[in-house]
């Protein structure tokens, strides 16, 4: 299959696969399930090491603090403590993290333990090894820290005003980045169009997907070969090693990364490198293997928490048949204490600018700051779901304010299924989809007409119905190039993953792959397509579990994030299935005497097509090719090894500094979804009646894992909207730091998820396939226009991604109480 | 969080403003405190036991008498440590006279910092409505006491 | 594992159908009594405030969570972990074979404990409804599935159990 | 996770288990452990001694009279207050609360003592015993004492259960045909209460009924239960009337300081606690025979 004349403009042609289809694309269960479902899963908290000591952190009390001094002595008196490190150690053996954004954010020295000054709730201070981790935790309580509290900042906005403390001297404000982003002519269309809808303010929270599984590793600094051993469940090592290597001084050939399986990621485990190395520091220092498993409230308190974002001042120039022009806003980004991943959010979102829709004017200024809070890392749909929450609050507001019928005006304002590939303002190049056919079937899901019945009788019940939908969309396969927008000087762009499949020795196929999946299912995908381009069951195929640098092969950008796998990696393993099928066939042919276009590859055996009988096992083409080789003529024996590696490499080109524009990422799957909710009138309390998904994301490897994929993302959403936020106090403590407290959502709390599905195959990959997992925070969006649709004439819009019962109840009494609305209509 | 509450004693203005500036017998009108250790006549320290079912956090609290103006108005600040955890404490008091002894009117403004400031955020006001309130009886009874 | 001269309780229980008898320091929990000191590591730990479950284990029959029972309160108990479900190093019982066949996992952290939840409910209610499925499950949190598939596959596994 | 040292006994007998507390002022009882093992885990507080007694017998009964009254053992665990047959004959609230309780797993190890003894705000039994008028069995060193519920809950995990004592029995006196609601405003589906109103009704015949007496109790608002004076008195005598509940109703929590935290703030908790106590008045008028 080629690509359609006319995209070409877009991408240059793609090859795709003629061979997927008998294996791949059907719901073969999963080969990674039997090691899972009884208890034989190796997660990080399960390894062991002989020698090993155990690692408890003494972390910060206070949110902004400087450290007078650490007296460690009680605690390494205690007989069972092996060694102690402390911030004053670490800012001698460690130079500062490498730093993405330019100066003067660039100049920050940020460290793996707080050095002469901590900067958040739970930063740590201190650690401590000893023989048993209750131990380690004993000797923690004798270490004696003397703190000068000083100001503290939590207002993502505030923080930036003249006489907010500033949190790294060195940068001198806290300002992360800044800069504007202006594609089309929003200035024209403001003055042009029938009406100009004005938002006050829309914020968007901050929480965490809370992986069940806290981030921890086993360290080893082998004082013999001088390489470090981190097994760990980080879920992008490659770019962890980024940041360790130069910090404390190692080369990529003495660092070996390992995980097997990893219980949840979600992004929240990206950012690990700073723990990573500290414990190879504490390693180093005691000579003993060191483990650490971060308790829930550590995790909660100082691992990483999404981005909170804050949008001021939207205007929104709509013309009178319902075609809304685009939008300005001013955007602030909450960072946290530092910058671990960022300023990468300050320009992530710009892959999906215009959301679904067929927006021309867009003027985004963001401003990216920072607080004394937990650093905020990639959380599923990392940057782009909060964008895209504004922009379905946009569409629904511009509604709700112009008496527009929901589901209309998206209809009329989403890109048009014939647009496709379509171009967005900012020059990324939406692949395919079919917005309308979904929306249309997501409304049937939930028995849309139903619900409006049901929203009349249910007036003056005390119950109050609502009916929510949120649009998203889930672009994959980043160009990493998008970090130049913020950082002209950054070396990096495009992506890529790398991939080895192999004939071995006795006819086994074995496959590597640079990913570290955290239960999407790599193991069974990746056996999918082998087995198809090999013409063999999936169970003839090998996939190596979880991520080895040593073992495995690998790329700069390797690791499981950023929805991109059934791109990347597959497109990897594609490859490589490709060129070693190539090689069978060119020794097959060679032993059967015939030419290679006779041969054909079915259930490991490589045959003749005009006569099966003539066959060979696979076993036998490896047994000559490696143990039988002078059979074979020498030129052939020397131009096959039944090992082949590939590289997949999007066609990506480096985006404009100056412009920001640019392809940004290559697939788009996107997401329509819909709810029915009841808000109980005296309380505020809402429960989900009913609620919808229907996911487009190409051609599906496998079908059942992806619906996995959007039950999953629909749960992270909807447990965000109703019962999961970070609150800090004004001296930045964390209110919620455990489970009690940070409610994540239970099987009582997220109802059943309906799903649909419809497909549109990407022209621009190797299979069809679109990257997809993120789901793009699709219930928040869908929740909070539920929620709105139930308030009553006069209510406050809905200003908040997070609606706990008091903030509905207050947004129910807000009619009552007249007062502004946090919108204005200017109509011409 | 700042908390605030009064409460009427049944003894004199004088007399209890006298308690509760005084380092020495402030600390003894504190419920349940061990090592209490005098340093002057503004700075004292003590180690509170609060008893609960789920067993006891002790606290080692500094105490300082910040402002005082005779006869009727006290302020007092507090810092403890509980394991990983800190407590910051500002207590201000206003003595009035009525027909029938003292009304004391307070206001505070308390923090805690550490897991506790999640575990313990439903606790915290109560908790310390019921300490000051143990603190102004127990100083009532001193300066009874100390007066008979 | 130090036990810092506190006194060591002895403690005699049965896990998995193996009888242990040794000594634990009082402070001990279960669920680390299970891990490290066992090395049954299915058993897992997610949370320190008894809200995720994955250090459901059964004991004397009914689901628990050995995050919050000292090891030394197990003496005399009969424990079941994951590790007794399914015949030998690759069988699955009924209901793991449910979970496979419906996805009713993906990164597997919390389906030990949720497995040995199903058990434990299938036992007291063979055929539950979907609403009692949901309640049974309230006290194990899972991030990745949204619970629909878990569902399923308890109902898949209700199913086959009554054929 | 990761508890200081401490120590442990598990006495055969109560008057052992006495022994142990009396000998030992940081000892505490270990019944379930469903909170005090997690405050321990934080090492929120500490404990010398662990006195378990979760198996004593002594502590783990139900003992339903014919007349409906009850007495039932501070070491019975949810699952067994859910399971009881006669209990939800005679004391329906008692297994219901009990079968709402957190999640399966603390059902089957958590007590309806340790619920009283931890008294915290918002833990589920308090209220509802002090609108029984349960009286709460003591035992110390002089034998056992009975305090009524009203006075057992002194303020934030604070109850009359002294050093050296622990709470042996709860006893529950019959229903007699008054009806018992119980509401309360919940974290998501079923998670912390944030508003709660227990109310104890018993009407007299008419058309509509009058209410002869009432109990209106409040959780979540204050250290200790608290009884809503005002609406019970505006009540008492009166009809057992939707809008005479209303209006008795609004009154409840009424200058009370609920605590605020991440979910709730004060006066959204005061204003739910009037909402509670209109459900909860509702449902034992509906139940009142």
């Amino acid at each position: 299959m080629s690509t359609p004349p006319g995209e070409t403009t877009f991408y240059p042609e793609v090859e795709q696969s003629d061979r997927l289809g008998v294996w791949s694309g059907k719901s073969v269960p999963r080969k990674e399930d039997k090691r899972l479902l009884k208890g034989q899963g190796a997660f990080v908290d399960d390894l062991w090491m002989h020698r090993q000591g155990h690692v408890h952190f003494v972390r910060s009390p206070h949110a902004h603090a400087r450290i007078v001094s650490i007296d460690v002595s009680r605690a390494e008196a205690l007989p069972g403590v092996y060694a102690t490190l402390t911030g004053e150690e670490v800012g001698e053996l460690q130079q500062p993290f490498f730093q993405m954004a330019p100066e003067p954010a660039g100049l920050m020295k940020d460290y793996c333990m707080a050095v002469g000054k901590a900067r958040y709730m739970g930063e740590p201070v201190v650690a401590v090894l000893a023989e048993s981790a209750e131990l380690a935790r004993d000797a923690a309580a004798l270490v004696e820290v003397v703190y000068e509290p000083l100001e503290v900042v939590v207002d993502g906005i505030a923080t930036i005003e003249p006489q907010a403390p500033v949190l790294h001297e060195e940068i001198g404000s806290n300002v992360a980045w800044h800069g504007v982003y202006d594609y089309g002519d929003v200035d024209w269309a403001l003055e042009n169009a029938d009406h100009v809808v004005r938002i006050d303010r829309l914020h968007f929270h901050r929480f965490s997907s809370t992986p069940l599984e806290t981030t921890g590793a086993l360290v080893n600094w082998d004082p013999g070969t001088g390489v470090v051993e981190f097994r760990s469940n980080n879920q992008m090592p490659m770019f962890a090693a980024m940041f360790i290597g130069p910090a404390i001084g190692l080369g990529i050939d003495h660092m070996q990364f390992s995980s097997q399986d990893i219980g949840g990621g979600f992004g929240i485990k990206i950012t690990s490198y700073t723990y990573l190395t500290a414990l190879a520091l504490l390693s180093r220092k005691a000579g003993r293997p060191v483990k650490w498993s971060e308790s829930r409230w550590e995790h909660l308190a100082a691992s990483a928490h999404g981005n909170e974002r804050t949008f001021l001042d939207i205007e929104v120039p709509v013309m009178s048949d319902g075609t809304i022009l685009g939008f300005k806003v001013r955007a602030f980004d909450d960072a946290g204490a530092y910058l671990r991943y960022e300023p990468l959010g300050a320009v992530i979102w710009a892959q999906v600018v215009p959301g679904n829709y067929r927006f021309k004017h867009v003027r985004v200024d963001y401003t990216e700051t920072l607080t004394n809070k937990c650093p905020v890392g990639p959380n599923r749909g990392y940057s782009r779901l909060q964008h895209l929450w504004l922009i379905e609050r946009i569409v629904d507001i511009v509604a709700k304010e112009l008496n527009f019928d929901r589901v209309a005006l998206r209809a009329l304002n989403y890109v048009q299924p014939e647009e496709f590939p379509y171009e967005t303002p900012n020059g990324c190049i939406y692949d395919s989809g079919d917005y309308p056919a979904m929306l249309e079937q997501v409304l049937e899901l939930i028995d849309y007409e139903g619900a409006l019945k049901r929203k009349l009788e249910s007036a003056g019940s005390g119950k109050r119905i609502g009916i929510g939908i949120g649009s998203t969309l889930d672009s994959g396969t980043n160009n990493f190039g998008q970090s130049r927008i913020i950082n002209s000087a950054l070396p990096f762009s495009g992506n890529g993953e790398a991939a080895v499949v192999r004939l071995d020795l006795y006819g086994e196929i074995t496959v590597t792959i640079g990913t570290s999946p955290q239960g999407q299912g790599h193991e069974t995908t990746a056996a999918q397509v082998t087995a198809d381009i090999l013409g063999c069951s999936p169970d003839l195929v090998h996939v190596a579990a979880g991520y080895n640098k040593a073992a495995n092969t690998y790329v700069g950008f390797s690791g499981t994030y950023a929805s991109q796998f059934a791109v990347t990696g597959l497109g990897a393993v594609m490859g490589a299935a490709e060129q070693l099928r190539g090689e069978i066939v060119k020794v097959g042919a060679c032993m059967l005497g015939a030419e290679e276009s006779d041969i054909e590859l079915a259930d490991g055996f490589v045959r003749l097509a005009a006569n099966p009988e003539a066959a060979i096992p696979f076993i036998g083409i490896a047994a000559t090719v490696f143990a039988n080789v002078a059979e074979l003529p020498g030129e052939l024996a020397d131009s096959v090894t039944l090992n082949c590696r590939y590289v997949y490499r999007p066609p990506f080109t480096v985006p404009d500094h100056e412009t920001k524009r640019g392809k940004l990422t290559l697939t788009y799957a996107s997401q329509v979804h819909a709810a029915v909710v009841e808000v109980d009138d005296e309380t505020g309390q809402v429960t989900i009646l009913a609620y919808a998904a229907v996911d487009e994301c190409g051609r599906k490897v496998n079908p059942k894992i992806v619906e996995g994929q959007v039950h999953g993302a629909t749960g992270h959403g909807i447990g965000a909207a109703l019962y999961e936020s970070f609150e800090y106090d004004a001296d930045g403590q964390l209110l919620n730091s455990t489970f009690a407290d940070y409610h994540a959502a239970t099987s009582l709390d997220v109802p059943h998820i309906a799903t649909g599905e419809i497909e549109c195959p990407s022209p621009f990959t190797p299979n069809g396939a679109k990257g997809m997992g993120e789901g793009g925070g699709a219930p928040l969006s869908t929740i909070a226009s539920a929620i709105e649709d139930a308030l009553p004439e006069g209510a406050h819009i809905v200003f908040d991604s997070h609606n706990n019962s008091e903030r509905v109840y207050d947004l129910l009494r807000s009619a009552a109480l007249g007062g502004p609305r946090g919108v204005e209509v200017i109509s011409r | 969080m700042i908390v605030s509450g009064e409460m009427s004693v049944a003894v004199g203005r004088e007399e209890l403003w006298a308690v509760l500036s005084d380092p020495q017998r402030l600390a003894q009108a504190l419920p349940g405190v061990s090592d209490v250790t005098i340093e002057d006549e503004q700075h004292f320290s003590a180690v509170a036991h609060p008893f609960t079912a789920l067993g006891e956090t002790p606290v080692a609290l500094e105490f300082e008498i910040v402002e005082v103006r005779a006869g009727e108005f006290v302020a007092i600040a507090a810092t403890g440590s509980a394991g990983e955890n800190l407590l910051t404490l500002t207590l201000s008091l206003e003595l009035a006279s009525t027909a029938d002894g003292t009304t004391a009117s307070w206001r505070a403004e308390v923090g805690l910092r550490g897991v506790l400031a999640s575990l313990l955020q439903r606790g915290l006001a109560e908790l310390l409505r019921e300490q000051v309130d143990a603190v102004l009886c127990a100083a009532a009874a001193i300066s009874t006491a100390d007066r008979g | 594992m130090a036990t810092e001269g506190a006194t060591v309780h002895a403690i005699d229980l049965t896990v998995n159908g193996v009888a242990h008898s040794t000594t634990v320091p009082a402070r001990r929990l279960l669920v680390h009594f299970i891990r490290e000191t066992l090395g049954l590591r299915g058993t897992h730990i997610g949370c320190d405030t008894g809200n995720c479950g994955a250090c459901s284990v059964i004991c004397d029959g009914q689901l628990i969570k050995s995050c919050m029972m000292l090891a030394v309160q197990a003496d005399g108990c009969e424990i079941e972990t994951i590790e007794s479900l399914g015949e030998g190093p690759d069988g699955l019982d009924p209901i793991q074979e449910a979970f496979k066949e419906h996805h009713g996992l993906q990164c597997g952290y919390c389906t030990p404990g949720i497995v040995l939840n199903a058990k434990t409910l299938l036992a007291e209610n063979p055929h539950p409804s979907e609403a009692e499925i949901r309640r049974a499950l309230k006290g194990n949190i899972c991030r990745c599935t949204g619970y629909v598939n878990i569902i399923r596959s308890i109902e898949a596994a209700a199913g086959a159990q009554g054929a | 996770m990761l508890l200081a040292a401490t120590e442990y006994v598990r006495p055969a007998s109560l008057e052992e288990a006495l022994t142990a507390l009396r000998a030992n002022t940081g000892a505490r009882v270990l019944a379930g452990g469903q909170t005090l093992i997690n405050v321990l885990k934080h090492r929120a507080a500490s404990v010398d001694l662990l006195v378990d007694v979760s198996r004593l017998a002594e502590l783990r009964f139900i003992d339903v009279a014919a007349d409906g009254s009850a007495v039932i053992g501070a070491a019975t665990t949810y699952a067994e207050l859910e399971r009881s047959a006669e209990l939800r004959g005679a004391q329906p609230l008692i297994g219901e609360v009990a079968a709402g309780t957190v999640d399966r797993q603390v059902r089957v190890r958590g007590t309806i003592g340790g619920n009283a003894c931890f008294a915290d705000p918002s833990s589920n039994y308090p209220p509802l015993l002090v609108a029984l008028e349960a009286s709460m069995e003591i035992a110390g060193e002089s034998g056992t004492r009975s305090v009524p519920a009203s006075e057992f809950f002194l303020g934030l995990y604070r109850t009359a259960v002294g050093p050296g004592e622990l709470l042996r029995a709860i006893t529950l006196p019959a229903l007699d045909g008054a009806g018992v609601g119980y509401r309360s405003l919940q974290i998501a589906a079923d998670s912390w209460a944030l508003a709660r109103a227990v109310a104890w009704v018993r009407t007299a015949a008419g058309s509509p009924r009058t209410i002869e007496a009432v109990r209106v109790v409040l959780g979540c608002v204050a250290g200790a239960p608290v009884r809503a004076g005002a609406t019970e008195e505006l009540l008492a005598g009166g009809p057992a009337s939707e809008q005479a509940v209303s209006a008795a109703a609004a009154l409840a929590g009424e200058g009370l300081q609920p605590p605020s935290d991440v979910h709730a703030s004060s006066s959204y908790r005061r204003e739910m606690t009037a909402v509670m106590a209109k459900r909860a008045l509702l449902d034992a008028i509906g139940g009142a025979s």
